[in-house]
């Protein structure tokens, strides 16, 4: 299969869903002449036109609410937000707009907007444009948040997310748009939501990354294997809907769990992963549900402190070392 | 007035007497106990919600608030299926979901009213914006009060209504309270209509107690949006006779603010008016007899529906593709 | 012990900082001429006058924003938000600015704000007017979470957080303004952050309350003892920071726990609460960490809906029988 | 001119010259790798950020925003410690936990840079909040470009203030462009400063290039705030002349633009005027070398300090009644 970019990837899901149904545009801060700040919609102005691909004021709340109202009316806008950082200052019109909608009107308003963000620490971009704002929805009934790993799966899973009826937040990592790897021509491949991959099956233990996480966790489960600990590796692709099954089958099996992202600890994607396995799945442990994440700090612009807050492979491996301490 | 038919007057009376009955049978019945969440009424501000919705077309939407019924009714919206979402019965416009502060209907393009002030509004430049990518001639109306507009939502949603030219008109009911603080205490600017200059679209006050008056901006507002013009902001200058809640012990008013205003009051004024213009006593009880029985039907339809299921909360959470239910 | 109301114990906390204290004041909407629409703040202004009990305009950004920067100049304002909800017209400000500010500028900056605002179902009010907010900002380093249960607590922990030095969300539950308990008049009764309080002992499960699900965890202990079960109901009182020590203390008496709050089940702060159990305290359990919270639904405003949605004593009490299914 | 000491106008171009040159070196100390972040230059727009902070006393506070670095130089910040922020120093200004962005020294009245468009203009409000609650005479002053008065945060902050009458300048400092975005399709308006209108208070326009035109409409804004006449909004027209960050491939310029604003170069046309009022080429070229060794010293310093311990990226979260460190 053809290799591209996560960040191709995103841009042809975009631009075959906008080639196969007009509905479909996209808009946001210097989505067009620029290009996007990352680069992800480059050229996209020349295809589409100023209609389908607008550049906004500065103005978060407007897109996304401006969002919301056209997908009532039947658009299916993909609304960039450029740092998953400023959501919040959308997040009335996010949590209580765009998610309840649908329920408070008798499930009449159908809200199929893709709300586009980047996430995650590109590197000493200091505590306003690192977060990984992953778990700050997740409370929020109504919305689905997605959290691709791979190019092929930024691809699919974004098809999924324009053509489906519901609102979507998509979070695209920045330290993986460079990322390569075999994507589907097929026009028609989509990745459908709720579904956990098994990259690496083990039977030791179960690594459930989220995002970046996932790679790092690659890494990690190569290391471990060289000390004869045998990881699975789960991506876990959409934290809503998480596919609990998937995860708990995994658990049944190597009972031992980790959980990495890079989002802070306390009270990140993991918190609920972990709160679900606890419940659902503590009769398979042997040990405690570890959660290999950011420190409950702001990102710290220096890089040594960033690269200290921040959760890397070496967390992982110690992680799952220490549920075997005779081991080591 | 004389340049409107009878049967038009009629119908504005017909809509502005519809809302005033709603609401006080609402309260009513919120005494009585069929409907159990809070209310908001728009007593005193029937005409606004009347002369702006008159203006528009059946395909045109709206956006309202809190205090929205009369947005509602006057946009075509059915007395019994919002009292049966007053009550809570399943036969009600959301379902039982969503109550007063979340009723809309999409066949008639209301799109919902709104719990958060100023919530509203981007929504609106959001449909207006599909109306124009898609080049319906169709317009997007916005009801909020004086105090959204001193929300960041009302100016990002304007500034980028204004940018792009779209089909929208942002129609700010000024009743001079936003709950119990005077619009005085809330912003520095007198007129709010002056707010579009910095959106580059024009802003024009209006008796909001006078229903042509509100008609015949609102109309030109439209008319504008329609030939892609952009749009219009328009303050409708009118007052609150109820508490903003039921139950608000109204310790903020002024001393004989009231009685002036009640003075005004839309139904008795457009009432007397209509007597004027030549209309007959009968005819118009005919009306208001009309009206009643509307409302007792839905009153009745209310009470008589069933309540939801249970598992219907689990419902509506997302799109049918997933069966509409939580995960 | 001369008995109030949690309203009143709130009310009493802040005339008593105010007189205490030139630099501490009070600003929200209608917190003045309306007495607060809850009415917590009522003849505060008559008081204190218009300087000090300030009605701001319908602009959630700039109570914060205001707030902030008068805390970074020395004032201790109290910025009062009316719902919960409305916490996310102000997300950035409160996310990035507030949460950040120490952080970001090495120290500097003192932040101290304490942000009152209501939490909780207060009957038929729906999806945004409804919701618990707790978890929300949990996972932001830089604030404070606090739930007081009681009216004592209420009083203690909101003259920490006035008389701290951190911005603090302090969330009031209205369904608890009325509850009447025993709060002490001395001047200086205050309660620490991060000090869970073990209001009924007990050795066969423990019950974790968060705000008005303590009262409901005690009723369902009175049900349990019934049954022979002996429940162990700590109020958490603080999310952030949290107790750790004494939560882990407990599960390792009784083996047993569960986690009650009005917030929605998933990622609510049962999430972080449970995860950290299955964390460092995985040992000591003999079953699932059971979490019992809101439905992952917004909150319907039907009375039976909404009833049916919420968590209630029964659900704590099956929960708790359900680790001894023989005694069923 | 003439009005002015030759030792303020000196003053004038030493600010000026060391903003220019400041982020000259930064630029470079980049590219170099001392610096690991982002930095948004303003080189072109020296004179908004000299001529507004002259007019200010050192007790009067500033927020800023993430192109800051001009208007920390101007309050008096110090280039060793910003140079050593940027270089991820524990000796920076925040000890390199902020970087670029987050630059603040309260004891200069520095509030912060900020990261988040809009995002320190309502702390401004509030520091104003502060002063005027304490009856201090100090002045908050809120830098912030083009882009920024489309935000909501600007629109709340600015009517709180209007409202109010708070001691606070909104200093709108319009270089064209947000990003890569011309101003003119972010907003539907030209002259921003008119926007003052929505929140009655006054907004003027300045030649953003001219630092003393610049200082003497600050310098009667902040008069107006001292005695308690409440806000002014001025709109500062200027020019970046590099990249939104340093990177940029600047696609969106339009053609001859650059060459028209480079003929204004705020920093040359200053130098000449400073010729034309008598001080000499010896002279200036005196306060050049001083700022070019001041800049020496400051990346030297920068260079030397050594890089924070882990264990700092632990504290300062909280206040030290928590020992500052994390839980
Ligand atoms: C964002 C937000 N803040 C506060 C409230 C609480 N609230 C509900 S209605 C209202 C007053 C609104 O005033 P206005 O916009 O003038 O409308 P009116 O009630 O006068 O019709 C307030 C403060 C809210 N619902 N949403
Ligand atoms: C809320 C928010 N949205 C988007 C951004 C990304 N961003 C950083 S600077 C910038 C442009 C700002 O334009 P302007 O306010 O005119 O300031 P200038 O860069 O021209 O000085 C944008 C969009 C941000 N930092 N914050
Ligand atoms: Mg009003
Ligand atoms: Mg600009």
């Amino acid at each position: 299969m053809r290799e591209i970019s996560y960040s191709e990837a995103i841009r042809e899901a975009m631009c075959e869903e906008m080639r196969r149904d007009p509905t479909v545009f996209l808009m946001g801060e210097d989505v067009g002449v620029f290009g996007g700040v990352w680069g992800v919609s480059h050229d996209m102005l020349a295809e589409f036109g100023e209609e389908r691909v607008r550049d906004t004021p500065i103005s978060e709340i407007a897109i996304i609410g401006a969002g919301l109202g056209a997908a009532m009316m039947g658009m299916r806008p993909i609304a960039e937000i450029m740092f998953g950082d400023f959501l919040m200052c959308a997040g009335d019109q996010i949590v209580n707009q765009v998610a309840k909608a649908r329920f408070m009107s008798g499930g009449k308003a159908q809200v199929p907007l893709t709300i586009r963000v980047t996430t995650g620490a590109p590197g000493s971009a200091a505590a306003q444009h690192s977060q990984s704002p992953e778990s700050w929805f997740m409370n929020i009934p109504g919305l689905k948040i997605v959290v691709p790993a791979t190019p092929a799966d930024a691809k699919g899973l974004l098809k999924t997310a324009i053509r489906g009826e519901d609102p979507v937040i998509f979070l695209e990592h920045k330290m993986l748009y460079g990322e390569v790897g075999p994507v589907p021509e097929d026009e028609n491949f989509v990745v459908p939501f709720g579904q956990a991959n098994i990259i690496r099956e083990g039977k030791d233990v179960t690594i459930v990354g989220v995002s970046i996480m996932v790679k790092k966790a690659l890494q990690a489960a190569d290391v471990l294997a060289k000390e004869g600990i045998e990881a699975e590796v789960i991506d876990v692709r959409t934290l809503v809907p998480l596919d609990r099954e998937t995860l708990i089958r995994s658990v049944a099996k190597t009972n031992h769990v980790i959980i990495a992202h890079e989002a802070h600890k306390r009270a990140g994607p993991g918190a609920e992963i972990a709160a679900m396995l606890a419940e659902d799945a503590v009769e398979y442990l042997d040990g405690p549900i570890v959660r290999v994440a950011a420190k409950n700090v702001p990102l710290p612009y220096s890089p040594v402190l960033e690269n200290y807050v921040l959760p890397n492979v070496n967390d992982i491996v110690e992680a799952a070392k220490s549920f075997w301490p005779g081991k080591a | 007035m004389s340049k409107y038919s009878q049967d038009f007057l009629c119908e504005v009376y017909r809509r502005m007497y519809l809302i005033r009955e709603f609401e006080l049978r609402s309260i009513e019945e919120r005494r009585r106990g069929l409907i159990p969440g809070f209310i908001h009424s728009c007593v005193g501000q029937e005409a606004t919600a009347v002369g702006a919705c008159l203006a528009l077309n059946q395909e045109d939407v709206i956006t309202s608030t809190h205090r929205g019924h009369g947005h509602l009714l006057a946009k075509g919206g059915e007395p019994k299926f919002m009292m049966a979402e007053l009550a809570a019965r399943s036969s009600g416009y959301c379902r039982g979901r969503g109550g007063s502060l979340h009723i809309a209907d999409f066949d008639l393009g209301i799109l919902g009213a709104n719990g958060i002030v100023g919530g509203g509004i981007p929504a609106a430049v959001g449909a207006a914006l599909a109306f124009s990518m898609r080049k319906e001639k169709r317009v997007a109306l916005s009801f909020f009060g004086d105090g959204a507009t001193n929300q960041g939502s009302f100016h990002e949603a304007a500034n980028l209504a204004g940018l792009w030219k779209l089909p929208v008109v942002f129609f700010c009911e000024n009743n001079l309270y936003g709950e119990g603080t005077p619009q005085s205490k809330q912003a520095p600017i007198c007129d709010l209509a002056n707010r579009s200059a910095s959106y580059c679209f024009p802003g024009v006050i209006v008796d909001g107690n006078d229903p042509i008056a509100v008609y015949e901006v609102t109309r030109e507002a439209v008319e504008r949006a329609r030939r892609g013009e952009g749009p219009t902001f328009i303050e409708g200058k009118t007052y609150r006779f109820r508490g903003h809640y039921e139950g608000d012990p109204q310790v903020y008013r002024l001393p004989g603010e009231m009685e002036e205003w009640l003075k005004k009051d839309p139904i008795l004024t457009f009432r007397k008016r209509l007597l004027d213009e030549g209309e007959t006593e009968e005819a118009i009880r005919e009306i208001e007899q009309q009206v009643q029985q509307k409302l007792d039907e839905a009153v009745a339809f209310a009470t008589s529906s069933p309540v939801p299921q249970l598992e219907d909360a689990l419902s509506g959470v997302y799109a049918d593709t997933h069966d509409g239910k939580v995960f």
